[in-house]
């Protein structure tokens, strides 16, 4: 039928064309062939601005939003500019895959930014390992991504537990009451603390030093939960001299709150993984977290010169001044600035140029302090800020730490030694 | 086909049912195989509850129900109606979005398998009078249309008792006519219980009345027997006390 | 709950062919008209379109409403998941997991009709039974993260999803779902059906399963058993009186929508090579229903065309950067603003906003009437859409393969 | 051994358990119950409720007891817009009413999230806390208990003791015969709506204090305001108050105490891998769905489900 009807339907092809483009499901060619403009690079971004995740989400965005725009500002990356290709994730673990294989078959992107769960990095790995493609996951997490395609930017457990429990054992003693989320940054999370704990802050025990010890049992706290009674009634039970908390979320709120509801602020020490990086300590009350301590890279009470100015174009890209400028903001914004300064010094935007690049130790400034990539295990040296809320919705900065290895991956993961590994570790 | 004979074909004895504290239904009743019984009584007399238990859509309080000697009480519907009995509602209740011969055809299947199902739903269609009809879906019938295809579909899978509850409900004087001709007709072949209202149509039709009232079997006897019982005639114009539902 | 004017059968014959000529050209087409990642949204929204038809099964065929088919989905995808880890390398194959995957859900959804029907369940409160089941099994399977939940190599995860850990306990991500792996007779060495610049034979892998699939639902629905699920959907009290057994029907109906779901969740963990708790989760469980009823609950197809609306849908709204979402200070910023932040929320206003406008406007969902205007003009159908899809499409194919474009 | 401190405050904690259950159950009682309606937006309006009270009392100043009272209002007004414009036109569709009040649920997710960020908001604390023995315990929580039970009061008294009550009951109960007397029935299932709606919006005012306030909060709850109701039955208060002691003291006995352990293959420190089954949050929340679960198979229809007038 359609040979016969050729010619005629030659004539009103392009109209056809231009009319089914808008009917089928499918993405238009127009759009595709505008996608690579001469003097343009696409990289991609997946983050998740509506559902659950959108809390971490939102500000990630804006981290990542300013992170280009400053690069391009600069004159963009090798005289090419970024275009920065973002996708809503939607808080939908299918909806990564689907845009991850987006990204990389259809947009085909240099690189790819993203992921705020571990269960979306989890999602979306395989992804860019079948199609060899360079991945970077920005966020503190459970550590041990061990992947030669992927680098973890973000702090792992070695680098915000050790000095913790080195300072909990000094100051508020040896018996801890441990709650963790319960999924795998909980349970992960809780066998490194246990570690750290025992060992006093190191990750295999040094003779002499003084080690904690855990009292009643660690609790995994499904994560719907909103209700922590007989959480706290346990813990009263154990009596422990400090509490460590390997939650998420909004559990933040409702435990430290509960916690002081029942009268026991003040009367137990607390130590948190990760308290802060959704700005709890702005939303909690000081009469609910007052003093509790957390070892933590990036906090916006930092008073250095690159973080003022920082937070200072940060507030005024939002147009809020009184926007709350958190770890997610700067986690994103120095993810996408190592790998440009990985671009610029491999000359090329190529996978394995930068890979070899990040593998070299290029270390960079920002607001948080120096970081420095560690070649073997994809992650990055931190400097580390122990620090304690204070009583006007603020940080005490009680000690700074810098170049800290990311000792907890290095005990398992060496990609010089052994590079096609693609896979996450756990400590035994 | 079943000859009539004293044989009973189905018996229910001290047969009870409750709702809530209220006694709706205590009957014993015989039913001969081959007779045509008619059942009547005032509203709330307990003549659908009755059917109900007898088609094991309702639960007994207590009591028995023996077909051909066998004791179905509180089957399963569907084991109830394999057995041979078979019901057509007060409202009909016909497969609204399926045509005519669909919901023929279906109500014959389960007995005789498609093929023969299709041949017998053909000639039903012939003997209810819908053959313009076949291909129509039943929603578009009539109402007295509906009433024969309920009808019909209770009486197509040849069950050995059919239970016709208010087959003329609704219906104009000669429809009503030549649904009683078609439920002699049906007779033939099987025994009837009838629920009946207008008392002309029960004359038609019945061999023994049977009149329910507050649950009970009030009188039974010949058309002749029960129109010449005073008492009746009260129950009907509301005098023989209270009414079975006590409101 | 049943339409009054539809009765699930409106296509006949001539517009049957037209009807699936207008489907089956530009699906069997995509991959060579458009970039692999065309064929690999089409497969994943293929997917949800076969899951969403395990529901227009049992919903719009034997009146029976389950908002927990994800419990099936789920079940299936996880069993794939966990006996293909656990096989490929032995066996170089995930036959055995692909009728494992479909065979567990099975036995699920057996189990689960037998309690629902012969409890005698009430529809409204059975709808929910089987949510509340998808949602224990979510509970169940986002606390499987600790290292005890183990089977065999396949590490559950909670979660981050199931991965095949390495020979240690420490080595927990050490590598992933594989794809469906079969070694067909022609074939030398077992083939992996992947979607991916150099293969598209997992696409064709899915629009064949979901074919097949579709062909046998629809023999099954002209079958006695079919009739009989109509026979229940239209009235069941009579039903049961013309001598059929409802529950065995009815559980018969249902188990073989479970197996379909089943299918659907090895077909799933085979695409992403990943699943993880949220297959279980209310989200998902929802939107199945809402495929359904968008598509049409009383036809086959519906669901197809539900998922892909949907999913098209969002994906796009997933796409669009937020416009001015950072503005200048007075009230026109504060419009600005306001604007700008409601388009990032745009995936969720605009999918509830037509969840709300087709249960308002559209009661039969979009099939029906696309139907009956096909069967009333089919030559619109014969000579201008399917002409139209060609053009379109031999387009697209002379761009991508031959670089011929015509613009 | 348990100590008595240790039994009483078990007692207090499988008191709050059933006190939030009745909460979050007694709007979706009355519309589910009461108009055989799946709200599925029902969690949204506790989020309604949670975020109106933050407003009121961040930014209005007004005191917590009254921003809780603006909060039940707010959301009864947003719940019979609702009623007016979408969900009057699907009464006898009971699965699309499910549909469209998802889609609500969506936009007013979305809608909350423009209007205050997606961020995690809360109120601190009010009242102080009591000692017993060796624990110490939220006053907050007992008057928790004590609002709950008002609620169930009002709800009491509107619909056994009022002219609305008797009207609304009549409507709900056969709607033709309600008209037929002369009661304007669309304005019973919009009241029955809209009251429905305050007191989900009541609870979620009274729960901000205690729990983090996310436009996506609502999520969290939804599935257990169901299986109370489910399992309540159809008398919405009693069976509300029923199924939620009930599954109160289930829930918070399993999350109190282990019941027993399974060891399992794969490599633990310290070996080997055991189960505990119970003593956590979790198992009290699969405790509460399983039990639900065996219960209606047993009671297809609630815990009240025998009772032959359904108010």
């Amino acid at each position: 039928m359609m040979r016969n009807r050729r010619g005629f339907l030659k004539l009103t092809a392009s109209a056809a064309l231009t009319t089914a483009g808008g009917i089928t499901g499918f993405p238009n060619i127009l759009r595709i062939r505008s996608a690579q403009a001469a003097n343009e690079v696409p990289v991609g971004s997946l983050l998740d601005r509506t559902g659950a995740f959108n809390i971490s989400g939102q500000p990630a965005i804006v981290g990542t939003q300013f992170a280009v725009n400053q690069i391009n500002a600069k004159g963009g990356l090798l005289g090419k500019q970024l275009k920065l290709i973002e996708y809503d994730t939607q808080s939908d673990i299918a909806k990564y895959t689907q845009y991850a294989k987006k990204l990389i078959l259809e947009d085909e992107v240099v690189v790819t930014h993203g992921g705020i769960a571990s269960a979306s990095r989890e999602a979306i790995r395989p992804v860019f390992d079948e199609y060899k493609a360079l991945y970077y996951y920005d966020n503190l997490y459970e550590g041990g991504v061990c992947d030669k395609y992927v680098f973890c930017t973000g702090q792992t457990p070695g680098q915000y537990m050790g000095r913790l429990a080195e300072y909990a054992l000094q100051h508020f003693g040896k018996k801890c009451y441990t709650i963790a989320a319960d999924y795998n940054f909980g349970h992960i999370s809780w066998k490194w603390w246990d570690i750290y704990w025992r060992n006093g802050g190191d990750i295999s025990p040094v003779p002499g030093k003084p080690h904690g010890e855990h009292v009643g049992q660690v609790e995994f706290i499904p994560l719907d939960v909103t209700d922590f009674n007989a959480t706290i009634q346990r813990i009263q039970q154990a009596k422990p001299d400090v509490i460590m908390t390997l939650i998420a979320g909004a559990a933040h709120m409702n435990f430290y709150r509960q916690l002081a509801a029942a009268g026991l602020h003040g009367k137990i020490n607390i130590v948190s993984a990760n308290f802060g990086s959704g700005n709890e300590h702005i939303l909690l009350a000081p009469s609910e977290v007052e003093g509790l301590v957390v070892c933590a890279a990036y906090l916006d009470d930092l008073d250095t010169p690159a973080n003022r100015t920082f937070k200072e174009a940060i507030t005024k890209m939002v147009g809020d001044p009184k926007y709350l400028v958190g770890e997610q903001v700067c986690q994103k914004y120095n993810g996408w600035n190592i790998w440009a300064k990985a671009v610029e010094t491999a000359g090329s935007f190529d996978r394995e140029a930068v890979t070899k690049a990040m593998e070299s130790g290029i270390a960079i400034d920002t607001p948080l302090g120096r970081i420095k990539s560690d070649a073997a295990t994809h992650h990055l040296f931190y400097t580390m800020h122990l620090a304690a809320v204070n009583d006007k919705h603020g940080w005490n900065i009680l000690q700074t730490y810098e170049d800290v290895p990311p000792s907890d991956d290095a005990k398992y993961c060496d990609l010089i030694k052994k590079p096609d590994q693609h896979t996450q570790y756990q400590p035994d | 086909m079943p000859e009539p004979s004293p044989r009973s074909i189905l018996s229910a004895a001290q047969l009870t049912k409750d709702f809530g504290g209220l006694r709706a239904v205590a009957l014993d009743l015989e039913v001969a195989e081959g007779e045509l019984l008619c059942l009547i009584g005032p509203n709330g007399a307990g003549k659908s509850t009755f059917f109900g238990m007898l088609t094991g859509a309702i639960r007994p309080t207590a009591g028995h129900i023996r077909f051909r000697g066998r004791d179905i009480t509180g089957l399963d519907p569907f084991r109830i109606t394999r057995l041979g009995i078979s019901i057509k509602f007060q409202v009909p209740r016909v497969f609204e979005q399926l045509s005519v011969q669909q919901n023929l055809h279906l109500a014959a299947e389960n007995r005789f398998g498609f093929a023969e199902a299709c041949e017998r739903a053909g000639h039903m269609l012939g003997r209810i009078g819908l053959s313009g009809h076949a291909a129509d879906r039943a929603a578009w019938l009539s109402h007295g249309q509906k009433q024969w295809l309920d009808i019909g579909m209770a009486a197509i899978a040849e069950p050995a008792l059919i239970l016709l509850d208010e087959p003329t409900a609704g219906l104009s004087p000669e429809e009503a006519g030549r649904t009683a001709e078609f439920i002699r007709d049906l007779n033939r072949q099987a025994t009837l219980i009838v629920v009946g209202h207008d008392m002309d149509f029960v004359r038609r039709i019945a061999q023994r009345v049977v009149v329910m009232h507050q649950g009970r079997l009030f009188a039974q006897g010949t058309i002749a027997e029960i129109r010449a019982n005073g008492s009746v005639r009260d129950i009907y114009l509301g005098r023989g006390g209270r009414d079975a539902r006590g409101c | 709950m049943i339409n009054r004017r539809g009765d699930g059968r409106v296509r006949t014959g001539g517009t049957d062919r037209l009807a699936a000529l207008l489907v089956v050209v530009p699906l069997a087409l995509v991959p060579y008209g458009f970039k692999p990642y065309a064929a690999n949204a089409l497969a994943l929204f293929l997917i949800y379109g076969l899951l969403a038809m395990s529901l227009n099964l049992i919903w719009g065929y034997a009146g029976m409403i389950s908002f927990g088919q994800t419990a099936f989905f789920g079940v299936g995808a996880y069993a794939y998941g966990v006996i293909a880890l656990n096989t490929i390398g032995p066996v170089g194959t995930t036959g055995l997991a692909v009728v494992g995957g479909a065979a567990a859900a099975t036995a699920l959804a057996l189990v689960t009709a037998y309690f629902v029907f012969y409890g005698r369940l009430s529809d409204v409160y059975a709808a929910i039974i089987m949510l509340v089941l998808s949602l224990v099994l979510n509970t169940l399977m986002v606390s499987t993260a600790g290292e005890e939940w183990v089977i065999g190599v396949a590490r559950l995860g909670g979660f981050n999803g199931l991965f095949g850990q390495g020979s240690t306990g420490q080595n927990i991500g050490n590598f992933q779902i594989p794809p469906i792996t079969l070694q067909l007779p022609f074939m030398a060495q077992p083939f992996a059906f992947r979607i991916d610049r150099t293969s598209v034979a997992g696409y064709y892998l899915v629009l064949g399963a979901c074919g097949t699939t579709y062909l046998a639902a629809r023999l099954v629905l002209a079958s006695r058993l079919g009739r009989i699920a109509v026979a229940i959907r239209e009235n069941e009290a009579r039903a049961a009186h013309l001598g059929y057994d409802i529950r065995l029907c009815k559980l018969t109906i249902f188990t073989l929508a479970g197996a379909i779901a089943g299918l659907a969740g090895v077909l799933f963990a085979s695409w992403g090579r990943f699943v993880n708790p949220d297959v279980f989760g209310l989200a998902f469980a929802s939107g199945v229903v809402v495929n359904v009823l968008l598509g049409g609950r009383l036809t086959l197809i519906g669901g197809f065309v539900g998922a892909l609306a949907v999913n098209y849908l969002t994906s796009y709204l997933g796409g669009i950067a937020p416009t001015a979402s950072y503005a200048a200070g007075g009230v026109l910023g504060l419009l600005y603003d306001l604007l700008g932040r409601a388009t990032q929320q745009s995936a969720l206003l605009v999918q509830g906003a037509v969840l709300i406008g087709t249960v308002l406007l559209l009661e039969e969902g979009i099939v029906p009437p696309v139907a009956r205007f096909l069967s009333r003009r089919p030559l619109i159908g014969w000579f201008f859409l399917l002409p139209l899809l060609l053009v379109y499409f031999s387009a697209q194919i002379a761009c991508r393969q031959a670089d011929f474009c015509l613009y | 051994m348990i100590a008595g401190d240790t039994i009483v405050i078990v007692g207090l904690e499988i008191l709050s358990a059933a006190t939030i259950l009745v909460l979050l159950a007694l709007g979706l009682a009355v519309v589910f119950g009461m108009m055989r309606i799946i709200n599925l937006a029902h969690g949204e309006f506790l989020t309604i409720g949670a975020f109106t009270t933050l407003a009121a009392v961040r930014f209005g100043g007004l005191p917590l007891w009254l921003g809780m009272l603006l909060a039940a209002c707010v959301a009864g007004l947003i719940g019979i817009a609702i009623e007016r414009l979408v969900i009057r036109h699907l009464y006898g569709r009971p699965l699309d009413v499910m549909l469209a009040t998802w889609g609500i649920s969506l936009i007013l997710i979305g809608t909350i999230t423009v209007m205050f960020g997606p961020v995690t908001n809360g109120l601190p604390y009010a009242l102080g806390s009591f000692t017993i023995g060796r624990y110490q315990y939220s006053q907050y929580r007992i008057a928790m208990t004590v609002v709950a039970l008002l609620m169930m009061l009002i709800v009491y008294v509107l619909f056994h003791r009022t002219r609305f009550g008797r009207q609304a009951r009549a409507t709900i109960g056969n709607p033709e015969m309600a008209a037929a007397l002369g009661i304007n029935t669309q304005r019973m299932f919009m009241l029955t709506f809209g009251l429905g709606c305050a007191l989900a919006g009541a609870a979620g005012a009274v729960l901000s204090p205690l729990v983090g306030v996310v436009p996506t909060m609502g999520i969290l709850y939804i599935a257990q305001a169901f299986i109370t109701v489910i399992v309540g039955g159809p008398l919405a208060l009693v069976g509300t108050a029923a199924a939620a002691s009930l599954l109160g003291t289930i829930e918070a006995l399993i999350a109190h105490f282990p019941l027993f352990h399974i060891a399992t293959a794969g490599s633990c420190t310290p070996t080997p891998c055991v189960i505990a089954i119970g003593g956590s949050a979790f198992f009290g929340q699969i405790a509460l769905l399983v039990f639900a679960v065996v219960l209606l198979r047993l009671l297809p229809q609630g815990l009240t489900g025998g009772s032959r007038n359904p108010y």
